[in-house]
């Protein structure tokens, strides 16, 4: 008898974020005597290529799928084949606009970075001049924590402005030199929110290198950034819980498989962190390297 | 060079011995149980017509080509020579028919690549360029060592090629046409070295098509057909008639030059105050319908440049062209193609051919149009049709009109230009070096051809290098030096008159004078 | 050997093209055995329509760039072009409501636009088709971010739109073939093409071109015009693929497509045309493409890990090349 | 006119080098000029230092590129090569602990083994660059990934390492002046290489290869093993952009370098090499990665929105070559 297969389609596979999701879903599927593929597009705005690895991996029949998509529409008819197949799929990361999926283990992005907003704030106090160093503009990840930080901005902050919003791709080096050049062109900043990981650590990067003394609020976690924030070149950061979406992942589709009834959405929250709770046991856990 | 030398050499061994070599390509029987024998001090000619396997030949001796069968000795010992560094290690080699040099390189770069002074690792550019300026000034040749290869023209390209090969010191020379970009002058100097080399006891290996070269300079000539040996005799006591008709396999008859009057034809092309920097200076001259203007000149006189601005190839600065008595505009070569001017230039490989392609789209390439449909879409069976009619007129030796270009030999490839202008049916016709390394047999036929066309009423004009060819052809001579026209004389005129105008210079030629880059 | 083929194929699919095509699917078929022995699920109709369906973009790309290389140039322009034509269908189609075939046809011509200015400034300008089609590629990306307000422009208003590349016409004739519409528009794309390049003057003179440039404009032929209409129809192929990728996501994605023009070039390259110009079949391209699909999917299949996927991709793509280059040595 | 300049010049640098190098200077010094007048903060000395930091990896890089093209090749891989140099010194350092030269040495010598086998298969499998540097690519890519577990290696065990890029040995001397280290690599990087190539054997073939392989086969010179050579040279140099961008970042990030490569080539055709080989200059690559530096700094500066930023910059990059080209047609 083989193992039950269950494939992973991420919205992405080489950066942090996502291997520790699919360091979740690994361990999930060590405890539960599973097996899982994960995979996942080079950029999010690869949504054809993610369209070809969900048709592949139904050409594999696996006993469950799941999938977080970078487009919800697209996937629609790939779902539904899916679905007609009587394969249950459980969303990850992001939801799709539909019933097919039995459940979605998610993060609300928008909220989390109206949280790094409201951290920012405060540590600016209440006013003053403010950059974002965003990851993407046009994938939903992308959008939503750059409107989410920016629209909370806008609502609750009338004297704080947004003097700029670049992207550096999620690139470290990119998003280096874009905080640089904000920096540069805007001495009196007060503070710089990066929108994930690679443009967190290009934000502090770029700090540093200028010497500035700027306010940091970086998102997801990693060593890098972790060191960055007991250092204090990072006031802090908003992390999600991926290892644990990765995980639920996993524990939804197996409970699915064994006929078990499951919640629409499992919230696996997010958290803000600091020097200060960075070693809190419920904190620590989230975090990954 | 009398009997003696083949006397005394028929004692020594032969410095360089094939026997039955064989090689092929794709489809192309190149050589087959192919002979050659090279005596040391011996100048040995080898001839045949286009395509009888010449080069290839040479090309095995030099390690370019594996040979597929036979047998090389050097020295009478069996030698396998498979790279061209082999070659050199085994003292010979080769000046190539398709000039083969590095553009972007100095001619002293170019002569010493692989072989580069070097001081500490680093190279002595100083040592590179003295070598090289101590080799030209032996050659008689007034080159600048530092100069960009892609400067030069095509008869200093030569003479840089040449000067490379001298620079080996080998005790075999292959020359693979060498003078087919030369004038008489350089020619003449080439003999000099030639007869030097010959006394130091060098074995030279000289092809050419150049009949009157042959006797000139050879020993022994060894005619090749079809990549056959058909026999080797020697040049001195050998009539030039037997030679050629080893070659091809028949006598031909050369008739005589009649010049037909053209006087009362209406003028075909006219050039008024033609003017490009240096190179071109005031031309103005016209030729009539039926006419065949030669146009004869010292290397770099500024023929090609006169063809190439008439053309519409190369931008001119002032000038009026007529064409039929009425006054057009060309700024490109469609320009003048549409007026029915078509253009043969002086390098095919670099401007005549699509070599990728095969020989009945290459005859088609200037005529597409004739053969397109309203729709867009080819008439391929006429297209067939009207390359196989000029293969059979210009006998062009392929296996078929669906053959690649590239690999027909040089003559071969010339042949198929010219049929690119015929189909063309353009009625002013600018042949710039027609015959450069094509064989007797060829060039007469091409002779032949070029009488028709002007009897039927085209004008021509013909540049060529070779005095004989222009003398036999034209009608009338225009003399070309520095940039100038320096006269037109009448078809009959004599060599010496010829060469007065082409040596007409303002002032003496500075020593730099080809270094264009300023 | 192909004396018996009409003498009109022989220029533009070559001589040795019968042996050599055979010999080039020899690779594909290699491909196909060893993933089928190596997995079930490989051999599934599903699993082949679903590569099919994969390689109908990139294949449509590959044939466009396959035009631009016989005439010695080359485009990097297609991946982000495909997508600024996806966006034009979205702008005529959902923000200005217009039918739908106006929308296709805004598509292609927006590709044949933005061929033409790469011809252009390839032709006139005289700038490398490298260069002339990276800062393209960047300015179209630019573009589509611009036009599209820098988020997916969705066809919902379009209905059946999704139709042009998911819906299956052969299916609806034939059930137990349900090929997709994208994949049989593909092989149109490809017939149009070939014939084009091995019938038409516009054909013959990409070859030319690619064969000596030089001497076709001496033999009085307009080059720059030829030039300019071959990126121009290589633009309105691409825009094609623009219409399939829009219909299969049924959105148009403005950031998605960089990246897309290296694949579609290998797939060229692949297939035996050659980087310098002068050769190529839109066959070889189609192979090229099935090949680097047949490869991705397979290994999926078979959940090879992702990292060492894109090892293997990398070797293969040499590989298949090395061997095409042994086949031809060979001839 | 420059008779007066060593012969040895000639050929490396051209012979209307002193005039074109000042020409292409004017497009540099016309942006610089642009973003002064346009923005206050652009002419800060901080700024300066900011566009030279970020010249850094991508000069280095294009410096590597400039050797392959002027052998008439394409390098594809030097992004994804970088970044498998840094992770492999980070694998040193870190995984293995070995002393910092070892780790830097380590990272040189991987890029050298991987433009050896680059150039192998470029010489002797005649596989085009394009391609061979294309499946290097992704293999570079997956290797880097697999090696290093998919994550980023830190160095913070190696005290120092990040002083490789980020520290300022001219500033200790100078404080006025705190040029980072990693631009001062960058210059010796570029005066080695102009050496190598102005007055070393392996220079003087890298043009000749370019400029024609046939006439220097025919020579009678080892071809195959100078241009492995030419690639195994390019590939260290692509190393040494390895332990800059990996001190800079003080850490190896693996998913980076992608898209690095075309960025590079840009810079090197900006700078005046050709595509076709045969000729190009070290200098002419320095100031093309300026241009396209400033050109980023400037955009960001102004706080040009990023959309537009990128058709800028691909609008520029297309007439920077083109009044290059126009500059040659004049001389
Ligand atoms: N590389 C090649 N591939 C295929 N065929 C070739 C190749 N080189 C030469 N040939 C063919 O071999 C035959 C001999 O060619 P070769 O160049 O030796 O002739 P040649 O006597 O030098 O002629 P020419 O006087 O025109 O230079 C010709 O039929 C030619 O088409
Ligand atoms: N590519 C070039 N670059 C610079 N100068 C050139 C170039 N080609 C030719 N020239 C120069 O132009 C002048 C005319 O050369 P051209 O080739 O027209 O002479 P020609 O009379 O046709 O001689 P040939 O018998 O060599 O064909 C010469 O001074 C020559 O040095
Ligand atoms: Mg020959
Ligand atoms: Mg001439």
């Amino acid at each position: 008898q083989d193992q039950v297969d269950i494939a992973l389609i991420s919205k992405g596979f080489q950066h942090q974020f996502w291997q520790a999701v699919k360091a979740g879903a690994d361990q999930a599927a060590a405890d539960l005597g599973v097996s899982v593929t994960f995979e996942g597009p080079e950029s999010e705005s690869q949504v054809d290529r993610q369209m070809d690895m969900l048709a592949a991996a139904l050409s594999r029949e696996p006993d469950a799928i799941g999938f977080a998509a970078l487009d919800s529409q697209a996937a629609l008819p790939l779902l539904q084949q899916a679905n007609d197949a009587g394969i249950p799929i459980i969303a990850f990361d992001s939801g799709v606009d539909s019933d097919i999926p039995l459940a979605t283990a998610t993060t609300d992005n928008v909220a989390a970075a109206a949280l790094a907003a409201d951290v920012m704030a405060e540590k600016i106090g209440g006013e003053g001049k403010v950059a974002v160093v965003g990851h993407d503009q046009t994938s939903r990840t992308g959008i939503d924590r750059v409107e989410g930080f920016v629209n909370r901005m806008k609502e609750a902050y009338p004297n704080i402005e947004v003097v700029s919003i670049q992207y550096g791709g999620g690139d470290q080096l990119q998003s280096t030199e874009i905080t640089k050049s904000i920096l540069l062109a805007n001495p009196d900043l007060d503070g710089i929110f990066g929108s994930n990981e690679g443009s967190a650590i290009g934000v502090a990067n770029g700090k540093q290198e200028l010497g500035s003394d700027v306010v940091v609020i970086g998102f997801d976690s990693g060593a890098a950034q972790k060191g960055m924030i007991e250092s204090g070149v990072m006031a802090g950061a908003i992390t999600q819980n991926p290892v644990g979406i990765g995980y639920q992942t996993v524990q939804a589709a197996v409970a699915a498989l064994n006929g078990e009834d499951l919640p629409k959405v499992i919230d696996t929250g997010f958290y803000y962190y600091d020097a200060t709770n960075m070693d809190d046991p419920e904190i620590a856990a989230v975090l990954y390297d | 060079m009398g009997g003696s030398t083949i006397d005394a050499a028929a004692r020594t061994v032969p410095l360089v011995e094939m026997r039955n070599i064989d090689k092929s390509f794709p489809g192309v029987r190149a050589l087959s149980q192919a002979q050659f024998e090279l005596l040391p001090g011996e100048v040995h000619a080898l001839m045949g017509e286009n395509g009888a396997g010449k080069s290839t030949l040479m090309k095995v001796l030099s390690g370019v080509y594996d040979r597929d069968a036979g047998e090389v000795l050097l020295d009478g010992k069996p030698a396998e020579i498979t790279s061209p560094r082999q070659a050199q290690d085994a003292g010979i080699s080769i000046i190539h028919q398709e000039l083969a040099l590095m553009r972007d390189l100095t001619a002293a770069q170019n002569i010493f690549i692989g072989r580069e002074p070097r001081r500490f690792g680093i190279l002595d550019e100083r040592q590179l360029n003295r070598d090289t300026d101590a080799i030209f000034k032996s050659m008689n040749l007034s080159l600048s060592p530092t100069v960009l290869v892609e400067t030069l023209t095509i008869a200093k390209q030569q003479m840089v090629e040449i000067a490379k090969a001298l620079s080996y010191r080998s005790r075999v020379l292959i020359m693979d046409e060498p003078t087919a970009a030369l004038n008489d002058a350089e020619i003449a100097e080439l003999f000099a070295i030639i007869n030097r080399l010959k006394a130091e006891g060098v074995g030279i290996v000289y092809i050419s098509h150049k009949m009157d070269e042959i006797k000139r300079i050879s020993d022994r000539v060894t005619v090749m057909r079809d990549g056959e040996y058909v026999g080797t005799v020697p040049a001195a006591e050998t009539p030039m008639e037997t030679i050629i008709s080893m070659m091809v396999g028949r006598t031909l008859n050369t008739e005589a030059h009649a010049i037909p009057d053209t006087s009362g034809q209406p003028v075909a092309l006219e050039v008024k105050g033609l003017n490009r920097g240096r190179e071109i200076r005031d031309v103005s001259f016209s030729v009539r319908q039926g006419e065949i203007l030669g146009f004869a000149g010292l290397m770099g006189a500024g023929r090609t440049e006169v063809a190439r601005a008439i053309f519409g190839a190369d931008r001119k600065e002032s000038g009026e062209i007529w064409v039929h008595g009425e006054r057009v505009g060309i700024t490109a070569p469609r320009d003048a193609v549409a007026k029915g001017i078509g253009y043969l230039s002086e390098d095919r490989k670099l401007f005549g051919l699509a070599t990728g392609m095969d020989v009945r789209n290459n005859i088609a390439l200037a005529s597409l149009e004739r053969f397109t449909n309203p729709a867009g879409v080819l008439d391929e069976a006429g297209m067939e049709k009207s390359a196989r009619d000029y293969i059979r007129q210009l006998a062009i030796k392929t296996p078929g009109d669906t053959q690649e270009a590239r690999l027909l030999s040089g003559g071969n490839q010339q042949k198929v230009v010219i049929a690119k202008w015929l189909l063309r049916d353009c009625d002013i016709l600018i042949f710039d070096e027609p015959t450069r390394g094509i064989d007797v047999g060829a060039k007469s036929e091409i002779y032949k051809l070029l009488n028709n066309l002007a009897a039927q009423g085209k004008a021509i004009i013909v540049i060529s290098s070779e005095l004989p060819e222009i003398l036999r052809l034209s009608h009338r001579i225009a003399v070309m030096c520095e940039g100038r026209m320096t006269g037109i004389l009448p078809g009959d005129a004599s060599q010496e008159e010829i060469m007065r105008l082409a040596t007409m210079r303002e002032a003496a030629m500075r020593p730099d004078a080809e270094r264009k880059i300023a | 050997m192909t004396d018996t083929a009409a003498p009109a194929q022989k220029s533009g699919i070559r001589m040795t093209g019968a042996f050599h095509r055979l010999l080039a699917f020899s690779g594909l078929i290699a491909l196909v055995v060893v993933f089928s022995v190596a997995s079930p699920n490989f051999m599934q109709t599903q699993n082949i329509l679903a590569i099919l369906q994969a390689t109908a973009v990139n294949g449509v790309l590959a044939i466009a760039v396959t035009l631009v290389i016989i005439t010695g140039g080359i485009d990097l322009s297609v991946g982000t072009l495909m997508t600024f034509c996806a966006v034009i269908a979205g702008v005529f189609l959902t923000y200005w409501g217009l039918p739908m075939p106006i929308g296709i046809l805004g598509a292609i011509l927006a590709g044949a636009a933005s061929g033409l200015i790469s011809g252009t400034v390839v032709a006139k300008l005289k700038v490398p088709p490298f260069i002339a089609t990276l800062g393209m590629m960047l300015i179209l990306k630019g573009l589509s971010l611009v036009i599209s307000g820098t988020r997916p422009i969705y066809f919902n208003d379009t209905p059946g739109f999704n139709q042009i590349a998911l819906g299956s016409v052969v299916g609806q004739i034939i059930p137990a073939v349900p090929v997709p519409n994208g994949v049989m528009i593909l092989f149109l794309v490809a017939l149009l093409t070939a014939f084009i390049l091995g019938k038409t003057a516009l054909g013959r003179y990409t070859f030319a071109l690619g064969s000596n440039e030089e001497a076709v404009r001496l033999s009085g032929v307009n080059v720059d015009r030829w030039k300019i209409g071959v990126y121009a129809l290589s633009g309105a192929i691409v825009g094609v693929g623009g219409v399939l990728i829009a219909s299969r996501l049924n959105s148009a994605q403005p950031a998605l497509g960089q990246g897309y023009e290296l694949e579609a070039i290998a797939a060229v390259v692949i297939g035996g045309t050659s980087l310098s110009g002068g050769r190529g079949t839109v066959l070889g391209t189609l192979i090229g493409a099935l090949i680097i699909s047949v490869l991705a999917n397979g290994l999926r299949i078979l959940s090879v890990a992702q990292e060492w996927q894109t090892v293997v991709t990398g070797t293969i793509i040499i590989l298949a090349v090395y061997a095409d280059i042994l086949r031809r040595r060979k001839l």
